[in-house]
């Protein structure tokens, strides 16, 4: 039969780039399969930095890997597993020098080491970067050792489905975009690193291509669990309107927030660590402050950078300042940039250990379309670039082992039955003679999802949640296509994504239904406080006909014990 | 309303491109690419058109509108200031349907100059060292978001097709400027010859499109000067 | 072979000033080698003696080629001064500040060509 | 390789030559005897001082040498020849050198008579 290949990743962004090199390495033949070319990915979007402890600034000369691991740890609420973040906090120093090795131009301080920055929920200053284009430049990096190892990239294929076979992953079937073809390949193990689902929320800071289409495969085709879904991160500043990000390095480097009282606001929420609080904390901080109108417009608050003078603007955040020029009209160095909470990041993701495997044979997964679980609750900034780095590569060697340790299995007929299903389901919809706006529904989604299921959660919201969700794929069941053309056909695309966002908006809203406390992002004013107790466990979601169904799974402590977070 | 042109192609079906007008109902702070997307979720599903970040940070947008290579992510309707606004892909490369083109060509000019860092010494246990002034000579080409904009506008690459083109010759330099880069004369090597940094006339149309602000004719220049200086010192070694 | 010579490759694209510079460097450089070519042909009458060149120059310095000549300085001006932009550039100095320099260059070029067309006239209408 | 790099060189170098002198050559035939009739005569008198005969020997050298290495670049530019880049560079020395002498000896009909 067709196309084989021993190791398939699904997905470019980094966690991809990285597992497939890894597993080149370890001289297996690998194959990318992306949506969009490599340097199109969301990691490109990253602005801030990647935390390793390399104690080379100045005030953080102290830093070492079990510092940095205590911060993830707290920062995440207790609910990240501490082997698992053991494991990245002490892999991190390593990976960012690899990068640099292989050419990430990081920003320098004066000795020529790589430069670091305070950021949120961080002891010191731990995140390495390059200016305000960290990802930019760790991307580039991590694609030209892939263009240079020579890595076989299958550009804009949207993965479909997971194909099964004796209790094991066997291939994948997946959408050519370019002429809309679907394809059946076979691989020895299939490697899921296709990010996050921001974009089934409102207002978020992903890319439209964030649509956790990856994960939803994971979920409805190959029956793996989400774990943690319902931890959603909330950016506490994304420019308001568009949504696009304006990184915690802009607080890093020393930005206040104003409400319309010219107050910093903050000194009532996290004393200590005012403007560098975690996440999840200032977010709602600033959601408080909107919500009890000491904001502007109904909307938003202000992020202040005029006193860090223009020339630390244009050599630190000189995308951010391009940023406010092109899409706000305005520039930081005079003026005060408009922001407010918007979906960032998601905790949650395919259920995986710190070597990738997910409960199915040969399906690994990595990156944030993974949940290991090193962020927990609450992901630190700075965190995340290195988690798709570590465990990009873990999941890549870990994919080889299994390969080179597997017997040969024929999963053709597998193969040939779950083709001929994606084919029915995609051609059924084509033909569908129903009467719903699918625009109308994807729409509806990302109010349903910010309105019933944001920063802060109750009870009867996200029962209306539930309930709407259950009626937008009643509704998606009747839509139908505006075109049917098969090359580029962005209709479809979008479309098909659409069934698996709905997927991953029921299991979101019902773990936060279910979860009855409030840790890291997961704010339910009906519960404002954590609960240890009971609560102290991980969320996985398993697919069935009816509806997700939920059960739980112990959290792994070694070193350190829940306290209380405060900042 | 906003009257929107759009240049039209599917190579299946159609001879030649040619252009649809549709009326969009335009928002305050709508980007061009907004406005797409509303066409084809209420207008036209047929029209496609590539998108990921919508940040102006993935090059995948890049577009000619109303005469001149622009990212539709970063382009407002009212900084266009204009009823009308003409939308086509951007020239000089194949169309693969509408507004989608094929980057083959560009992305195979950038493979010919090794596009990663080399450096055969061995690695370091920790970072190779690198000074502020050493990492700020390559901040200008580090912004490069492989858009083509800059490729497709360049008029020497429409009719030379083997020139290497603005974006590749600014990665080059990227490198061969790069403190820890140490390939040395071999990368000019790779930018020598008929079709290379030399066969650039200093157009500028490329710093003209560039929706990142680089001057690539600036990246280029230096390339030059390192070849012709190159040819007649002896190639250190 | 002529496909590479669509309307748009060869039109000024970006319209910006590198771009029409560059067009006007070429038109005027391709004219200049084709005046030379002539010019030496034109010149090398001499080899048939004094009176076939008196002829045939005084044809040459009649009015309407003192029009043409007039042109030709202006190619020459254009094409010499942007040439010595390009050199400029080639050294490595002035390639932010294009435009300005374009500008500039231009500003002595239309000088001399005011000048010269200024003291020429009263020999063009003679 | 390096002939493109020699010869792009030498277009700048023959730029630079030109602009100076170009410059004297038309200054001295057109501008200080303005509007007076060109005669063979006024020429033979301007060519026996030495300076002016090298500056427009050296004129015809460095133009021709310029403007068809010019031309090359064009044609090469879009594409015309570029398989045959030899023969174009062979084709393009030939008329440079015709011209060179029928120049030369044009010049030199002037001097010796
Ligand atoms: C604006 C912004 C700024 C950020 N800044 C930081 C920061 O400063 N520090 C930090 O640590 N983290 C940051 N993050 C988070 C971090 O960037 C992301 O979590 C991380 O880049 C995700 O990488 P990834 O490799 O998992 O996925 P991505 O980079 O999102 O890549 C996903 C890949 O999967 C492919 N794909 C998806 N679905 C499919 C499908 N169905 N079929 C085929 N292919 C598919 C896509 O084409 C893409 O190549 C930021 C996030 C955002 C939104
Ligand atoms: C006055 C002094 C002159 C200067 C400073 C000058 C400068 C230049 C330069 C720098 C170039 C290279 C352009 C490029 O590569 O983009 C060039 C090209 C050229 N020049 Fe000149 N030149 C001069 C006079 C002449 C003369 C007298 C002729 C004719 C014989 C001529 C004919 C050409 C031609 C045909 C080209 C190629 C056109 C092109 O590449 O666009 N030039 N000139
Ligand atoms: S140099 Fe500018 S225009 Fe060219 S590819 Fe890079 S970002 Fe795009
Ligand atoms: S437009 Fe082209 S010719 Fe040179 S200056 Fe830019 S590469
Ligand atoms: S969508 Fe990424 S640059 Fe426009």
């Amino acid at each position: 039969m067709g196309l084989h290949h021993q190791v398939i990743v699904v997905g470019a962004g980094l966690s991809g780039l990285r597992a497939a090199l890894a597993a080149q390495q370890d001289g297996l033949d690998v194959a990318i399969l992306s949506r969009v070319h490599p340097v199109r990915s969301h990691s490109i979007a990253a602005q801030g930095g990647i935390n390793a402890s390399l104690a080379n600034a100045e005030g953080g000369r102290d830093d070492n890997w079990e510092k940095h691991a205590f911060d993830t740890i707290k920062g995440s609420d207790y609910l990240a597993d501490q082997d698992a973040v053991e494991i990245m906090t002490k892999e991190a120093p390593g990976i960012v020098y690899e990068m640099e090795h292989w050419g990430t131009p990081f920003s320098r301080t004066i000795d020529g080491r790589i430069a670091q920055r305070p950021f949120g929920g961080a002891a010191f200053p731990r995140t390495c970067y390059a200016a305000d284009i960290t990802g930019h430049a760790l991307l580039h990096t991590m694609y030209e050792k892939s263009v240079k190892e020579e890595i076989k990239v299958y550009e804009e294929y949207l993965l479909l489905s997971i194909v099964k076979h004796d209790n094991a992953c066997v291939g994948i079937v997946a959408l050519n975009i370019n002429n809309g073809e679907i394809i059946a390949m076979s691989a020895d193990a299939v490697i899921i690193a296709s990010g996050g689902y921001g974009r089934i929320y409102g207002n978020s800071t992903n890319a439209l291509i964030n649509t956790g289409s990856g994960m939803a495969a994971a979920y409805l085709s190959a029956g793996v669990p989400l774990k943690d879904l319902e931890f959603v991160q909330f950016h506490p500043t994304s420019l308001y309107g568009t949504n696009i990000l304006i990184t915690e390095g802009a607080r890093g480097e020393g930005g206040y927030l104003f409400n319309n009282r010219h107050e910093r606001f903050m000194k009532n929420y996290a004393a200590k660590a005012m403007e560098l609080a975690p996440r999840d904390i200032v977010a709602r901080s600033i959601q408080t402050e909107i919500n009890e109108g000491r904001c502007y417009n109904n909307a938003y608050v202000l992020l202040d950078l005029r006193h860090l003078g223009r020339k630390k603007i244009m050599e630190r955040l000189p995308g951010i300042r391009d940023i406010c020029l092109h899409f706000a009209g305005l520039d930081p160095i005079n003026k005060p940039i408009p922001i407010q909470p918007g979906q960032h990041y998601s905790m949650g993701g395919i259920d995986t250990n710190a070597n990738g495997e997910t409960s199915l044979a040969g399906l690994f997964a990595a990156g944030e379309a993974a949940c290991v679980s090193v962020h927990g609750g609450n992901r630190l900034g700075g965190n995340s670039l290195l988690d798709t780095i570590v465990f990009g590569k873990l999941s890549g060697h870990f994919a080889s082992g299994y390969v080179k340790a597997k017997k040969k299995n024929a999963a053709d007929q597998a193969l040939q039955a779950e083709l001929a299903k994606v084919k029915a389901k995609v051609s059924r919809l084509e033909n569908s003679a129903g009467k719903e706006n699918p625009a109308k529904v994807r729409s509806e989604l990302k109010t349903t999802m910010m309105e019933e299921a944001g920063v802060f959660r109750t009870k009867a919201k996200l029962e209306a949640g539930l309930a709407k969700i259950k009626e937008l794929k009643e509704r998606y069941k009747q839509i139908h296509l505006l075109s049917k053309i098969k090359k580029y056909n962005l209709d479809l695309v979008r479309n098909l994504e659409l069934e698996g966002k709905l997927a991953l908006a029921e299991v979101i809203v019902l773990g936060a239904l279910k979860r009855e406390e409030s840790r890291g992002s997961h704010f339910r004013t009906d519960y404002p406080t954590r609960n240890d107790e009971h609560w102290l466990k991980h969320t996985l979601a398993h697919h069935t006909e009816s509806g997700p169904r939920l059960d739980y799974k112990a959290v792994t402590i070694t070193r350190f014990r829940p306290q209380a977070r405060t900042y | 309303m906003v009257t929107f042109k759009i240049e039209r192609f599917n190579p299946d079906v159609d001879k030649a491109p040619y252009f649809q007008t549709y009326e969009v109902a335009a928002g305050k702070e709508m980007s061009v690419l907004e406005a797409l997307f509303y066409v084809v979720e209420n207008l036209d599903g047929s029209l496609a058109f590539r998108y990921s970040c919508r940040g102006a940070v993935c090059g995948s947008c890049a577009m000619r509108i109303n005469g001149k290579n622009r990212l539709a992510c970063q382009t407002l309707l009212k900084k266009l200031k204009s009823p009308v606004i003409t939308v086509s892909p951007l020239p000089h490369l194949p169309i693969v349907k509408d507004l989608i083109v094929d980057m083959d060509h560009f992305f195979k000019n950038y493979e010919k100059i090794k596009p990663y860092l080399v450096n055969n010494t061995s690695a370091p246990e920790k970072e190779r060292r690198q000074s502020i002034l050493e990492r700020a000579k390559i901040d200008e080409m580090i912004a490069c978001i492989l858009c083509g904009a800059c490729f497709s506008a360049c008029t020497v690459a429409a009719t030379d097709k083997k020139f290497i083109g603005p974006a590749a010759l600014t990665k080059a330099y990227r490198f061969w400027a790069d403190s820890r880069d140490n390939l040395g004369d071999e990368r000019l090597a790779l930018v020598a010859g008929e079709h290379g940094a030399l066969r650039c006339h200093t157009l500028f149309n490329c710093a003209e499109a560039c929706p990142k602000n680089i001057v690539p004719t600036y990246s280029i220049q230096q390339l030059k000067g390192g070849l012709v200086k190159c040819r007649f010192s002896k190639p250190a070694k | 072979m002529f496909d590479n010579l669509k309307k748009e490759s060869v039109i000024a694209y970006q319209s910006g000033i590198g771009m029409w510079a560059f067009v006007l460097h070429r038109i005027t450089g391709l004219s200049l080698i084709f005046y030379l070519l002539l010019h030496i042909v034109v010149i090398s009458t001499s080899l048939k003696g004094p009176q076939p060149f008196n002829n045939l120059l005084a044809v040459l310095t009649a009015p309407p080629f003192v029009v043409a000549d007039l042109a030709l300085l202006a190619a020459i001006l254009f094409h010499g001064l942007n040439g010595a932009r390009i050199v400029i550039f080639d050294t490595g100095i002035g390639i932010r500040q294009q435009k300005l320099i374009f500008w500039l260059l231009l500003l002595p070029a239309v000088i001399i060509w005011i000048m010269t067309l200024y003291f020429t006239l009263p020999h063009i209408f003679r | 390789m390096k002939k493109a790099a020699l010869l792009w060189l030498l277009q700048r170098v023959t730029a630079v030559l030109i602009f100076i002198v170009l410059g004297v050559h038309v200054y001295r035939v057109h501008y200080v005897e303005l509007g007076q009739p060109i005669l063979f005569a006024g020429i033979a008198i301007r060519l026996k001082s030495l300076l002016m005969l090298v500056i427009d020997s050296s004129l015809l050298f460095f133009g021709l040498f310029h403007g068809l290495n010019g031309l090359r670049t064009v044609l090469l530019d879009y594409d015309f020849f570029d398989r045959q880049e030899k023969l174009l560079s062979w084709v393009l020395s030939i008329i440079g050198i015709i011209f060179f002498i029928l120049g030369v000896k044009g010049l030199w009909a002037f001097i010796i008579r």
